[in-house]
């Protein structure tokens, strides 16, 4: 079972390197923040992998860190998208 | 070469791969996205090295706080990018610098390969004496107990980068709320996330410091994620900074370092030495530290990221 | 009974590579963003989610058994929400993009 | 080769890395995320280090590994500190850069994105 793990390991490995072609192109700055998000996803089912492989229950508590934090940066990138364009855009700026 | 050495080749190429990314991007926006991806990854890396608190350390700040400061910083000083890239130094200058680069890594290297072979290690003495704080986790020993003077003084080092952080507001708001404040439809997707999302991340930050007493965790950790959480809540526009004049606000920042001192200094007078605790209360001392602790370090994260006070105090 | 366990790893895993596969390819394949954001959801929710699944005969105990399911609720939640805000973001930007394309003056 | 020496030699290269970033980047935000990863290439010189006495018995040495979690706090304190310096200096100068002649430029903000 461990070989069988650490192949699927070694397998989602490869497709998060993958991954990182679409943040070399991007082109636009969400694509690039997807890919980021698509690597956070493969870095937690990663990290389940290796706590599995190595027998550590602690690991999944990396996991669960990861998980409620992966899309942190992707929620601060959608505000900053959102306020430029509540700048540009006069009928929706408001002051509250 | 094992199945388990190519693994960690793939994984170690990856995280080169980023921060080479995060180094050469020519856009500002493109190399923090990079550099998140990377933070992300390196918790990774912390798994596999067997460094289960340090892992945790780094998925909550690398891949939550510092993403969203730099992220935010990157928005905000967009229109510098043009004039930055006017100042790049010329081709000589780069490999000159280049140059530098690879012989300090070249020194680093062979420091690497020509460590001591039977390695040397606190690991059995951090074991022996664990019995004298009945904790099990030997990093949490460290921390809280043998090297307890590191952790005092660098909370410290975080109250001084919250002060000079603050020290940069215009005068004319200080006393005000830190950072801009968010705008967002309370009734949108994002306060719908936050008031779901909170919640259960509290809840994660307060288990992740109370297992640090045996497991990895630790009030890093868990004030690190709980700090993210209520980034999240400001985020949303559910929240705002408290402004930095409230009395309650600097209670809460000085709660760490203060119980921590009053503790070190009580076993001055009554025991050994500074920071040395009475074996019989060893364990709920540590403990009432690090919940102290705990909201400490969430508080300054928090306010850390925020930045400067740039809201007016409203009387 | 072992074996049928194994057996449900084997397959559940296999499966969230596969998800995993597919969404990579995704990213990398798909022609814009709204798309590749698609790509993007199947591995968060059903590679994720498979790789949990098939954990699971191998955790120690329930506890470790409800913490994997939940790191696979947080991801589900967090991932589904960030990436409605995505779309919407990319619609607006279009939307702008467009708006700045026509020029000033009243569409015709 | 065990993980410690891959991953040594990893943190070896990303320090090398971020060192000539801070050096040539103008950008001071670039300089600040170069910063990070020189950092953060010496957080994993450590965990290399620690990891090295790892027996079956103990995973590796707890004491650098105190050290690197510390590390980690004091370099993102560090960070906030630089990044707000560098929001408060652009506010107030209109421009962010470390050149000589950086109080040169001219608020031309009218010219849009």
């Amino acid at each position: 079972m461990t070989a069988f793990l650490t192949a699927s390991l070694g397998f989602i490995l490869v497709m998060l390197a993958l991954g990182l072609v679409r943040i070399l192109h991007g082109p636009r700055d969400a694509d690039r923040m997807m890919a980021a998000q698509l690597i956070g996803s493969a870095g937690i089912a990663s990290t389940l992998l290796l706590g599995a492989v190595n027998r550590s229950p602690a690991t999944i508590d990396v996991a669960f860190t990861l998980g409620l934090l992966a899309t942190f940066a992707s929620i601060a990138f959608v505000k900053k998208g959102l306020s430029r364009l509540e700048v540009e855009d006069p009928g929706s700026a408001g002051d509250a | 070469m094992s199945i388990q050495t190519a693994l960690e080749l793939v994984l170690a190429a990856v995280v080169l791969g980023l921060a080479a990314w995060a180094v050469a991007a020519r856009e500002t926006s493109a190399a923090v996205v990079g550099f998140i991806a990377y933070g992300l990854l390196i918790a990774l890396v912390w798994v596999a090295l067997g460094a289960v608190d340090v892992a945790l350390a780094e998925a909550a700040i690398g891949g939550g706080l510092g993403g969203v400061l730099l992220l935010s910083a990157g928005a905000r000083l967009r229109e510098n990018e043009k004039r930055a890239a006017a100042e790049r130094p010329g081709a000589g200058a780069r490999l000159a610098a280049a140059a530098l680069s690879a012989m300090v890594a070249a020194g680093l290297a062979v420091a690497v390969l020509r460590l001591p072979t039977p390695a040397p290690t606190l690991a059995p003495q951090a074991a022996a004496n664990a019995a004298a704080t009945g904790m099990g986790n030997p990093i949490t020993n460290v921390l809280m107990a043998f090297r307890a003077m590191d952790t005092l003084l660098e909370k410290f080092v975080l109250l001084l980068g919250l002060v000079g952080v603050w020290s940069l507001a215009a005068d004319r708001l200080w006393g005000g709320n830190p950072g801009p404040r968010h705008q967002a439809d309370p009734l949108g997707l994002l306060a719908f996330l936050a008031r779901l999302l909170a919640p259960i991340g509290v809840v994660v930050g307060i288990y992740v410091v109370w297992t640090g007493a045996d497991h990895p965790g630790g009030a890093f950790q868990g004030g690190t994620v709980l700090a993210a959480m209520w980034l999240l809540t400001m985020m949303a526009g559910l929240t705002d900074t408290p402004p930095v004049s409230s009395l309650r606000l600097r209670l809460v920042l000085v709660a760490g370092p203060g119980v921590f001192l009053v503790v070190g200094l009580a076993g001055l007078l009554f025991g050994a030495a500074f920071l040395s605790y009475p074996a019989a209360y060893a364990k709920p001392l540590i403990v009432a530290i690090e919940v102290a602790m705990t909201l400490t370090v969430a508080a300054t994260l928090t306010l850390l990221s925020a930045g400067a006070p740039e809201q007016r105090l409203e009387r | 009974m072992r074996l049928a366990l194994d057996v449900l790893t084997i397959v559940a895993v296999s499966g969230g590579a596969f998800f995993f596969l597919a969404g990579t390819v995704g990213m990398l394949r798909f022609p814009d963003t709204l798309t590749r954001l698609h790509a993007l959801t199947k591995a968060d929710n059903l590679g994720v989610g498979l790789v949990v699944v098939g954990l699971l005969p191998q955790a120690a105990g329930p506890r470790e058994a409800a913490e994997l399911l939940c790191t696979w609720l947080l991801v589900l939640l967090s991932g589904s929400v960030v990436s409605q805000l995505v779309a919407r973001t990319v619609f607006a930007t279009d939307r702008l993009g467009d708006a700045l394309a026509r020029g000033p003056g009243p569409p015709r | 080769m065990s993980g410690a020496v891959v991953f040594g030699m990893c943190g070896v290269a990303v320090v090398g890395l971020g060192l000539y970033s801070l050096i040539t980047n103008p950008h001071p935000l670039r300089k600040i995320i170069a910063f990070n990863l020189v950092g953060s290439g010496a957080f994993l010189i450590f965990g290399a280090v620690a990891r090295r006495s790892a027996t079956t018995a103990f995973s590796g040495d707890p004491a650098p590994r105190a050290l690197v979690i510390t590390g980690i706090v004091v370099a993102f304190s560090a960070t906030a500190l630089a990044v707000a310096l560098l929001l408060r200096l652009f506010d107030a100068a209109g421009s962010a850069t470390l050149g000589a002649d950086a109080q040169s430029s001219t608020a031309d903000d009218a010219s849009g994105r």
